[in-house]
C-alpha cells in the first residue's frame, strides 16, 4: 500500500513544524503511517519551501524548519545576545570542529600556546564540544569532537559541510601528525616542571603571566 | 574582562600594521603567543604561507621581540625561545651546508618548510574561524519556531547526556561526599554530683516512701530537651541513693525485678557502711 | 513606496514563525519595512497555506500560525516521555560507572541519600546498567556495572576509556581544595573475580533474591 505522497508531505510539514527540536528520518517515520515515503515527501516539501519566508533545513543529520537567512534583520525580537566567546575559545573550537577527534595537547600544538584554564571548560559547558573518548596511544589522551548543538548552532547538516574543510584536507593541513623530525621548540615543554596551573607560576614574570591570563580570559 | 587590555584580541589592527612594510606591532598583549605573532609577520609578506621566506620571517620576529622587550622589559619566556630558535635556524639556512650533516638534525631547509606548514596550519583555523561565523548561526540569522507546540519528540532509545555531564554529576557528588560531615553529640549526662546534692536537699520531704521517678527530675528533659535525657537523671539520681544507702541515711526498696524502686529517708540514720 | 507584494508575504511568514505568541496586524506592521501592505500580505499566505500541513490561523484578532486541524492525531500519539535521566539517576550512573561492581548500600553511602526505587530500576530499564554478580559479603549484596549500551552511548571503546581524576581537573571540575587522599576509581577494578560471585547460583540466598527482585518489579 502506498500513501498519497501530498498526505505525507502534509504529516511532514506539521510535525515538523510542532517538534521543539530537529528531527531524523527516523524519528519522522515512526510517528507516519506505515508506507509513508519519508525521503521523497521531505525534497517535496524542502523544493515547496524553498525561497520562502521560512525554509526546510537539515542540521546534524535532522530536519528543522527556520527563517530564511535573508529576514534575519527583522528578528530584532527574537535575537539572543549570543555569548561571544573569546578568540582562544574560537580558534580551539574550529580546531576541534576541523581536527576532531582532537586530544588537547593537539590543540596546543596548533595554536602554539597552552589551552588556558576556561577555554575548554566554556565549550564543554556550551555542550557545543565533547568528550570522545581516549586516544590509543601513551597516556591514553582524552579526545575532543563537537556536538550536534554544535552542527545545530552553525546549520550544518554534517561535518562534512564543514566550510572548506575538503580543501584543507586536499592540502594535507588537517594531519595532526607533523612530519618527522619536526622541532619547533615547545616552549611550554620549558616548564613542564612546574605546576600546569599557570596562575600560580608567577616567580618568572609576574605581570606578565597576569596580563596574559586576564587577556585570554577576558570574555 | 579586564579593561587595562584589549579584551578582543585585535588581530586585524596587528595585521594591518605588520602590513605597513615592516612596520612592528609592540602590543604583545594582541598575540597569544609567538606562533600568533609569526603567523601576522608571515602574513605581511603576501605570499602563499608554504613559500615564505623564513630569514625574512625570523628577521621580523627577533625585530619584534627586541622592539617588545625595550617597551616590556619581563617577556615571557615563550617569545624569547621561539627567538632564540629562529635566530639559530636563520643562521643555519644562511651559512654553507656542513658536508657531513649531523646526524641528529634535519637540514634546516626541512626545519623551515615545517615551521612554514605550522603556520599554514594555525592561518586555515583561523580561516575557518572566519568562515564560520558567516554561517547562518541559529538565534544570530536563522530562528527555530518561537512557540512549539511543546511536544518533544524523542525516541525512547535515546536520552540526553553525554560524558561531561557524568563526570560533572559524578564529581559532584564526590565533593558533596568530602563536605559532609557526621558530628555526632556527644550525650549529656545528669552530673551524680548534682544527682547527690538534690537528694540530699530532698531528704526531709521524704519521710514516706517515694519512688525513684517520683523523685528524680524527669520533667527537666521537656524544659531542655539539648540536656541530658530522661533515662540519665533517672540512672543518676538511682546512683546517688544507692550512695546515700550506703551512707545509712536513706532506705531502699524494691519489691520483684523490674517493678519500682522506693525510697525513704531513715529515721534513724545507720553507722554508714564502710 | 510600495514593496513587493511576495517580500511582504515572506516577511510575515518569518515573523509570525518565530514569534512566540499570535501577533496583531499591527504589532507586524511595527516590524515591516514602511509601506508593507500587512492585510493582503496576510491574505496571500492565508490562501498560500491553505490545506497544507500548517495553517494560517486567526485567533482573537491575532494571526498566528498552527497545525492543521486533521493532522491532530499525529501530535497526540507524540507526547511521549522525553527520555531525559532525572537528576538523581544521572547521579547513580556516574557512581555506578566509576566504582562498578558496586552495592545498593555502596551507591546510596557515596549519594549520602537512599536510593529511590525508581532510580535503578529506569537505569536498568534503559539498559545502561545491568546487576552483575554478587559480593562475597555478608548478606550477598547484589553488585550493579554498566552495559555494552553504555559504552556505547558515551563512545567509550571500554571503561578504562572513562575520564578519570586527570580529566576532571582539567576540565575545572576539581578545586584545590580537595582532601590529599582523594582519589577516583580505576573503573576497570580488578576487584571483579575476587570478592563476586555470578548472579546465577541464587540458591544460596533465595529470600533475599525473591525479595529484591520483588522489590525491583514491585513499583
Amino acid at each position: 500500500m502506498t500513501l498519497d505522497p501530498l498526505f505525507t508531505q502534509r504529516c511532514i510539514e506539521a510535525l515538523l513544524f510542532a517538534a521543539a527540536e530537529p528531527l531524523s528520518v527516523e524519528d519522522l517515520a515512526k510517528r507516519l503511517p506505515e508506507g509513508a515515503d519519508v525521503g521523497a515527501g521531505l525534497a517535496d516539501l524542502h523544493a515547496r519551501y524553498a525561497g520562502q519566508g521560512i525554509e526546510l533545513a537539515q542540521v546534524a543529520g535532522r530536519w528543522r524548519f527556520q527563517t530564511a537567512t535573508d529576514l534575519a534583520f527583522l528578528m530584532t525580537e527574537e535575537r539572543e545576545e549570543p555569548r561571544r566567546l573569546s578568540k582562544a575559545a574560537q580558534e580551539t573550537l574550529a580546531i576541534i570542529a576541523y581536527h576532531q577527534p582532537v586530544t588537547r595537547a593537539e590543540i596546543e600544538a596548533v595554536r602554539g600556546v597552552q589551552a588556558s584554564r576556561g577555554t575548554l571548560d566554556v565549550l564543554l559547558e556550551l555542550g557545543l564540544v565533547r568528550m570522545r573518548g581516549r586516544r590509543r596511544t601513551p597516556g591514553r589522551p582524552v579526545t575532543f569532537g563537537t556536538t550536534d548543538a554544535f552542527l545545530e548552532h552553525y546549520g550544518l547538516a554534517t561535518l562534512g559541510d564543514l566550510p572548506g574543510i575538503a580543501e584543507m584536507r586536499a592540502a594535507g593541513l588537517l594531519a595532526l601528525d607533523l612530519p618527522p623530525g619536526f622541532t619547533v621548540p615547545d616552549p611550554m615543554g620549558l616548564r613542564a616542571g612546574e605546576d600546569e596551573d599557570p596562575l600560580e607560576d608567577g616567580d618568572e614574570a609576574p605581570e606578565f603571566a597576569q596580563d596574559f591570563l586576564g587577556d585570554l580570559e577576558g570574555r | 574582562m579586564s579593561t587595562g587590555f584589549q579584551p578582543t584580541l585585535d588581530f586585524e589592527a596587528a595585521h594591518a600594521a605588520a602590513e605597513d612594510g615592516a612596520a612592528l606591532v609592540i602590543d604583545i598583549d594582541g598575540y597569544e603567543g609567538p606562533l600568533h605573532v609569526l603567523l601576522a609577520l608571515a602574513r605581511s609578506q603576501k605570499v602563499d604561507l608554504l613559500q615564505l621566506s623564513i630569514t625574512r620571517l625570523a628577521e621580523q620576529y627577533l625585530a619584534f621581540v627586541q622592539q617588545a622587550r625595550r617597551v616590556r622589559f619581563s617577556l615571557a619566556a615563550d617569545y624569547l625561545v621561539m627567538a632564540a630558535w629562529l635566530a639559530y635556524l636563520k643562521s643555519r639556512l644562511l651559512l654553507p651546508k656542513p658536508e657531513r650533516p649531523k646526524a641528529e638534525e634535519p637540514p634546516a631547509e626541512e626545519m623551515a618548510a615545517q615551521l612554514a606548514f605550522r603556520l599554514a596550519k594555525l592561518d586555515v583555523m583561523r580561516k575557518a574561524v572566519e568562515a564560520l561565523k558567516e554561517r547562518p548561526i541559529l538565534k544570530r540569522d536563522v530562528f527555530m519556531r518561537g512557540d512549539p507546540e511543546a511536544v518533544k519528540i524523542v525516541s525512547s532509545t535515546r536520552f540526553e547526556g553525554d560524558l561531561y555531564a557524568l563526570m560533572t554529576a559524578y564529581i559532584t557528588q564526590r565533593k558533596r561526599e568530602h563536605g559532609r560531615h557526621y558530628a555526632p553529640r556527644p550525650p549529656q549526662a545528669y552530673p551524680l554530683e548534682d544527682a547527690r546534692d538534690r537528694l540530699r536537699d530532698l531528704l526531709p520531704e521524704m519521710k514516706d516512701w517515694t519512688t525513684l521517678s517520683g523523685v528524680a527530675p524527669v520533667e527537666r528533659w521537656e524544659e531542655d530537651p539539648d540536656g541530658p535525657s530522661p533515662a540519665s537523671y533517672l540512672a543518676s539520681t538511682l546512683s546517688a541513693s544507692l550512695e546515700l544507702v550506703k551512707e545509712g541515711i536513706l532506705e531502699a526498696r524494691q519489691m520483684e525485678h523490674f517493678s519500682d524502686i522506693y525510697l525513704r529517708t531513715r529515721a534513724e540514720p545507720l553507722e554508714p557502711i564502710i
